[in-house]
């Protein structure tokens, strides 16, 4: 933060902000400064009232009660389009692009360049190109409608839509929540330049070390108020997480720790893929044994969610076949047939394919285990709906005002624990999760972690694509690296470094293959290291957890 | 954003009732003959035909479906009816029951074209509306068929109530039709398809199924419906009930059914019918012309469902 | 038709005059008569309504009236609910123009069980279901079969000799004025020998009868005329000629003698069409009910006229009505 | 995910020429006097009205909504052009005028209704259509208006190419419409509030008023087509074009227009209207019963759209 930002008067300045739902109050009196030039992080548990503190600041709901002022004068926005007349642009939680529109019409939706309304095609494509380069999405196609990207990808989109326009006061609503830590890093870049040129930066954030890292004050909510405002200077982790859950830290270590090592737990395969293709999934085989954690990794764009959607049926595999609990499946035509194998799969957009937005919670968490726990003659267990709802409510700590309340009225968070929640309401033998914590806080999350724990101790096998590393490296017995939709590396607990998982992340096609078998440097030839010892490992069944990629010979045939 | 469904539907209930108390109210001032039980009585023996209609339907817009082939479907089955007792000496029990099969059919038949291959619903129905017209009059020569005595009873008017069998029925159904709707897993699941296909089918839950089920069931409401009006008319008329489709869903809709899908209510429906069912005897009732019954039609249709949505103000546009 | 989906409610009208004050039907106060008519769209029966109109409002003070019609020829179900909701409304009597000579008869027969004096106008209903039924309904109409005949004879001596070749569009076939009508074409054709090469029903409509229409004379391309059982549905073979690119050569004969079908023929675009007086059709039947109501023995069938127009009898009516206004006009002149 | 919009709606062009080349062929060997210039010709003419609604009703569903009033607002205009002409002696531009900016003050109801309240359009539009056509008996007197000569100029054949200027027009604003609905930004807009309106708010533009457009549009297009019509009969007709809203509504969705919104395209829209207009004409030489054509008829609307199905799978079902 530049020394005269400090002393500064504050660029935005809100006063008892308040919001109310009929009868309850989501955002109670809250006032907040934020200095031009500063990147203000917001803090809180899930439910706690950023988003809704974020939507009033950018005009898209108006607050009950309470004031603010830009650059000193009122400022009381009415709709997104005065926010954005004032110099206030957001990147909210939820994705908010138009599936059918091109990605070039959605970085410059507000704004297609046109001449008396015709559109100016070639100026839109440009300017497109431009901004894509510029925010790290060279490889995407101006052209191709938004729909055909993958998640991350569309997040990228949205930000680089919002970077793209200049502004005052930039907020942002958990934009790392589905990047990997490079993709996160060139964020950075880009928000420390924007702060450096005097730009005021909103940062919502549950990752509390990026916090830490990007961070020159944070401000904490709890239960829709105000707790406190601080210099991130002089704050650890640690004491984030006190002050969001009001509780007075605990001395122990805060970091969530497996219990479990290795060696323990039942022994044979419950998930076996071979040489499974689709669309930009390559050949990709693994195995998970009963008790343990997988996790997945890669950049945006991998084919993380494309492997586990092969996998459950969700897509058609094109070549391949699966081993559930030791019986060969073939490849699974529809997912109905993954869940009958024992298969579960938590998807990645909890909005388009993972929640009923619009049905109360109960129903939700119930969707998938009907007819296996909620039916009697065909009729409808309302009781036991009702007990599993509280159960998981309680267990998750879902915040919610009870399980009647729409899923989409919950907080992005708390929408995530319920995608998650339906699934262990159901039960399964495998467990695949693409991003399972996207969006969720420090202790949900650790609560999910021990969720995942327990699932292992009682011999089910969990697969988790994250973009999360820490989260990997604190779950996950193994960690599998995928590129371009090859596996490009698999580390065991104890075995991983950072680097190395960067390395395989990079590592791909002939040439990547070769610097990796050829072992041309250094951490190259870490990953062909430990590639060699898990596909060995995998071979004789001694591995916790192994992946092999049978894409090499075939690569170097080219 | 909506309110929780049940509450929602309870206001709405709320809104529709207090609209259809103010018509009743109005055509009795209009006309001093519309409030009298004979009134009442007629408009109930008419109810049946777009009761059933209306509950079928409300399952198929729940999936996010629409059928748009009812009132040729109600035609098929009263002349497969009509053809097995006129002309084959049928037993009315197993002609009717033929004549269910034959709707149930025409229900599958739609629901699994449009879902098998990705058909809209309103294509495949649509073709389904001429296809099965055009079978009915191949079936009737373009005759209507006079069956008289056998089948009247099931429209007559009985007991001190004054209400026929197939007014009773057609209630009965709507209960029936409400509980599965909201109580029972296929229900359930009919709504969850209508929501979100896709995060249903990432459930490990086979959507199709049940959007074919809502179609079927569509096919059934048609044959009953085309037995309450064949024993009203005591004759299957071949022509009848064109255009009857745009009534029912129109019911559906009044009734605070969605055509996005996932959002309805089978009592809704009814009111629905209720609404529509009244304007049409009270207005033919009060000495108005022509012209002035379809300007006040059109109104009182848009007044009653602005009611609602003044009350509640209701999701997506549909 | 395609797609054809028919609108949502019945249509009808109805007298001026407002409902009775308080008087409640039946208890001594002036008698209810409810004309139940079939499409409104068809002008035949807004000339009905009209002339019924105008009578009542002439006699306000002997019945109220309350008019309604159906939303097209056929719908069966929407005119059996409008007797029962007359029935309930409490009139003392109905008039109607049945769409289905045979479907009716059962919602007739509860109204009379239910004390209601009913006359059958326009289209007979079915005798032997009435014989069934065991009631009696006295019949006011035209012979249509006799108007049909005269139309054709007509025809026939305009196309003079030759072995010419003609279409039949008939009306709904279960309706007794619709058969009628038919017969007294083929009787007409076969006396002048001319061939009718294709009869198919138009259900009264004037849409369906430009599909039927269209696909006859592309079907036999040598048609020479269409003789059409009412003039809605000859207005539709009109356009279907046009669309044909055969206006004038094919000659087209109507049935009721409606505006729109005076105008065509008058432009010499249809050739002729029968005159059943609709407008006195409806007056007859209220009259006759009337008169039942009244106690008077029940007369029995009333047949009304007739009559054959054409180009000559327009241009005809037309001098009789400049005169009457010359006279009058004269008259005026010869007044100070 | 659907595949990229361009190359779908290509491959659809593609999928329904096809089909449309099939169904030429196959009524050409079914009756020899099908393929002539004189059947193209009489077809050519006949297309006008039901391509105006179309591209009017394309709009309208891309936006999410839906428009039933096209038949009567079609009559509505059709009356107003008629009785100035007719008894008030305007001239034709000069009636014209009046009666599409009636078309268009009734779609501007329509639109800001449905917005306005939160109404459904169904609802909305299902009153318009009683509404209008009771105000157009009583602009009539339920009588049909006779005005020949100056009306039938634009419905004649001319040129060489014996098309008529209703043709040629019909034809320009299907291209115009395409243009605007891909290269302009009304219309990506339009996509987008029908693909996703909340989005649209969320990115800071409002969606009603491109909402209300569409259904105005919607509205203008009726009066054109009324026109087309007049001209053709050289008759208003009061009653005319009844049910001819579900006709329209069908080539869109044979076009490939999505009924939930955000996908569609004019040019698909008009293919819709070609098969559903050559099919008319061909059954009506073919020498079949009035049943069996409703039969095919039936069967040929599927099996187009089933044709496309097959070659892309399109995306949600509506
Ligand atoms: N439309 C609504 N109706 C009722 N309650 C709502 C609505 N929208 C949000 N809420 C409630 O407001 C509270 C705060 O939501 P908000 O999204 O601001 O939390 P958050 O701090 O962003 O949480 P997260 O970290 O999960 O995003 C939640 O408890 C949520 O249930
Ligand atoms: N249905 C699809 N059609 C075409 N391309 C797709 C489709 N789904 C994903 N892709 C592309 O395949 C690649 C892998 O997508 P995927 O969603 O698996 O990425 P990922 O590894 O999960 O990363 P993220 O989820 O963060 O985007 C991406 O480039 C994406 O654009
Ligand atoms: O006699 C009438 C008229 O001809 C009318 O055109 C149709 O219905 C018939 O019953
Ligand atoms: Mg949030
Ligand atoms: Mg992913």
């Amino acid at each position: 933060m530049t020394a005269d930002a400090a002393d500064a008067p504050p660029l935005l300045a809100a006063r008892g902000l308040t919001k109310r739902y009929g009868t309850v109050t989501v955002l109670d009196g809250v006032s907040v400064d934020v200095r031009g030039g500063e990147v203000h992080a917001l803090l809180g548990a899930n439910g706690a009232g950023k988003s809704t503190l974020c939507k009033i600041l950018s005009g898209l709901t108006p607050a009950s009660a309470g004031s603010a002022t830009l650059g000193g004068a009122a400022y009381a926005p009415a709709s997104k389009r005065e926010a954005e007349a004032a110099g206030v642009e957001i990147v909210q939680q939820e994705l908010n692009l138009i599936g059918t529109l091109s990605v070039a019409e959605n970085l410059l939706f507000a704004r297609l360049p046109n001449r008396l309304g015709a559109l100016r095609v070639g100026r839109l494509h440009a300017e497109a190109r431009g901004i894509l380069d510029r925010f790290g999405l060279p490889g995407v196609d101006p052209r191709a409608p938004v729909s055909s990207l993958g998640v991350g990808r569309q997040q990228m989109v949205e930000i680089a839509a919002a970077l793209a326009r200049d502004c005052r006061v930039l907020i942002l609503d958990e934009p790392t929540a589905a990047l990997s830590d490079t993709e996160a890093g060139q964020l950075f870049g880009h928000l420390r330049d924007l702060r450096d040129r005097g730009v005021a930066v909103v940062y919502i954030s549950h990752r509390l070390d990026e916090v830490k890292e990007l961070a020159d004050r944070v401000t904490v909510l709890r239960d829709g108020r105000h707790v406190v405002t601080r210099d991130t200077a002089g704050l650890s982790t640690d004491d984030m997480v006190a002050l969001m859950s009001g509780e007075e830290r605990d001395g122990g270590p805060s970091a969530f720790r497996s219990h479990r090592r290795e060696g323990d737990g039942a022994k044979d395969v419950a998930l076996r893929v071979r040489g499974l293709c689709r669309g930009p999934v390559r050949d990709v085989s693994l195995e998970v044994r009963r008790g343990e954690r997988l996790g997945v990794t890669g950049l945006v764009g991998a084919g993380r969610t494309e492997l586990l959607r092969a996998i459950f049926g969700a897509d058609r595999a094109t070549a391949g076949a699966v081993e559930v609990g030791g019986v060969p499946r073939g490849r699974f035509r529809h997912p109905r047939a993954a869940v009958a194998a024992g298969l579960a799969m938590v998807t990645e957009d909890r909005k388009s394919d993972g929640l009923l937005l619009a049905q109360p919670v109960s129903v939700n968490v119930t969707l998938c285990s009907l007819w296996a726990k909620f039916c009697q003659f065909g009729l409808l267990r309302g009781a036991a709906e009702r007990r599993a709802t509280a159960g998981l409510i309680a267990d998750l700590d879902v915040r919610c005002h009870g399980p009647d309340q729409l899923a989409g009225q919950l907080s992005g968070g708390n929408q995530q624990k319920v995608a998650v929640g339906k699934w262990l309401v159901r039960g399964a033998d495998v467990l695949l999760f693409d991003e399972p914590t996207r969006g969720i806080d420090v202790a949900a999350r650790r609560r999910i972690y021990r969720l995942l724990d327990a699932l292992a101790a009682d011999g089910k096998a969990c697969v988790i694509v994250s973009s999360d590393l820490e989260e990997l490296f604190e779950t996950c017995d193994a960690i599998a690296v995928l590129c371009d939709g090859r596996l490009t590396g698999t580390f065991r607990r104890g075995e991983w470094t950072r680097e190395k998982i960067l390395q395989a992340s990079f590592d791909s096609g002939p040439d990547g293959r070769r610097s990796c078998s050829a072992a041309s440097h250094a951490a190259a030839s870490h990953a062909a290291a430990s590639h060699a010892a898990a596909s060995h490992a995998a071979a004789s069944h001694a591995a916790p957890a192994a992946a092999t990629s049978d894409a090499a010979p075939a690569d170097r045939r080219v | 954003m909506t309110a929780p469904h049940l509450s929602r539907s309870l206001i709405q209930y709320g809104g529709l009732s207090a609209a259809l108390l103010a018509m009743v109210a109005a055509f009795s001032l209009g006309s001093e003959n519309f409030f009298q039980t004979s009134t009442l009585i007629s408009i109930a023996n008419q109810i049946p035909e777009l009761t059933f209609l209306a509950v079928g339907m409300t399952f198929v817009l729940i999936v996010r479906g629409i059928d748009l082939s009812v009132g040729s479907l109600l035609a098929l089955s009263a002349a497969t009816l009509g053809v097995l007792m006129a002309r084959h000496g049928w037993p009315l029990p197993a002609a009717l029951a033929a004549a269910a099969a034959v709707g149930a059919l025409c229900g599958v038949a739609n629901g699994a074209l449009s879902v098998g291959f990705g058909i809209p619903s309103f294509i495949v129905t649509l073709g389904m509306l001429e296809v099965a017209r055009g079978v009915t009059k191949k079936l009737t020569d373009s005759q209507s068929v006079y069956l008289g005595g056998p089948v009247e009873a099931f429209g007559e008017p009985l007991g001190a109530l004054r209400v026929s069998p197939a007014f009773l029925t057609a209630a009965l159904t709507v209960a029936i039709g409400q509980f599965v709707l909201t109580r029972t897993v296929f229900g359930r699941y009919c709504t969850a398809v209508g929501t979100n296909e896709e995060a249903v089918r990432m459930s490990g839950v086979r959507p199709a199924p049940y959007f074919v089920a809502a179609f079927a069931l569509s096919g059934v409401m048609c044959s009953l419906a085309g037995f309450a009006q064949t024993s009203r008319l005591s004759t299957v008329d071949p022509n009848g009930a064109v255009g009857i489709e745009l009534s029912a869903i129109a019911a559906c809709v009044i009734g605070g059914t969605s055509l996005m899908g996932g959002r309805g209510s089978v009592v809704g429906s009814f009111l629905g019918v209720l609404v529509i069912q009244v304007m049409q005897t009270g207005l033919a009732q009060m000495g108005v012309s022509d012209a002035d019954k379809q300007i006040v039609t059109g109104l009182v249709i848009v007044a009653a469902v602005l009611f609602d949505a003044l009350r509640v103000r209701l999701g997506p546009r549909s | 038709g395609l797609l054809a989906a028919a609108p949502l409610w019945s249509s009808g009208c109805s007298s001026g005059t407002d409902a009775p004050d308080g008087e409640a039907a039946g208890d001594g106060g002036k008698p209810r008569v409810a004309l139940i008519m079939k499409s409104l769209a068809n002008e035949f029966f807004a000339t009905m309504a009209e002339g019924a109109e105008t009578h009542q409002a002439a006699h306000a003070d002997q019945y109220d009236l309350i008019v309604n019609g159906i939303k097209d020829e056929r719908d069966l179900s929407r005119q059996v609910a409008l007797v029962e909701e007359m029935v309930a409304a409490g009139v003392d009597a109905i008039v109607i123009a049945p769409a289905d000579s045979k479907a009716l008869v059962p919602a007739l027969r509860r109204a009379e069980q239910a004390g209601v004096t009913v006359v059958n106008i326009d289209n007979r209903l079915d005798a032997e279901i009435l014989r069934q039924d065991g009631v009696t309904i006295p019949f006011v109409g035209p012979d249509n079969a006799a108007g049909a005949e005269r139309a054709g004879a007509y025809l026939a001596e305009t196309l003079g000799k030759g072995d010419w070749q003609v279409g039949v569009l008939e009306g709904v076939r279960t309706s007794e004025n619709a058969r009628a009508r038919k017969a007294g074409f083929e009787a007409a054709m076969a006396d002048a020998g001319i061939e009718i090469v294709d009869s198919q029903s138009a259900e009264w409509e004037m849409s369906r009868a430009s599909t039927v229409a269209a696909s006859m004379l592309s079907e036999h391309p040598e048609i020479d005329a269409l003789l059409a059982a009412n003039d809605s549905m000859a207005l539709g073979a009109l356009s279907a000629v046009k669309s044909a690119g055969r206006e004038g050569e094919v000659l087209i004969v109507g049935f009721d003698n409606i505006g729109a079908v005076r105008e065509a023929i008058r432009d010499g675009k249809i050739l002729a069409t029968v005159d059943q007086h609709g407008d006195e059709l409806a007056v007859f039947g209220i009259e006759a009910a009337l008169r039942e109501l009244a106690g008077e023995p029940a007369a029995g069938d009333v047949e009304t006229a007739v009559d054959l127009v054409t180009a000559e009898t327009i241009a005809a009516e037309a001098k009789t009505a400049e005169a009457k206004s010359a006279e009058a006009e004269a008259a005026d002149g010869e007044a100070p």
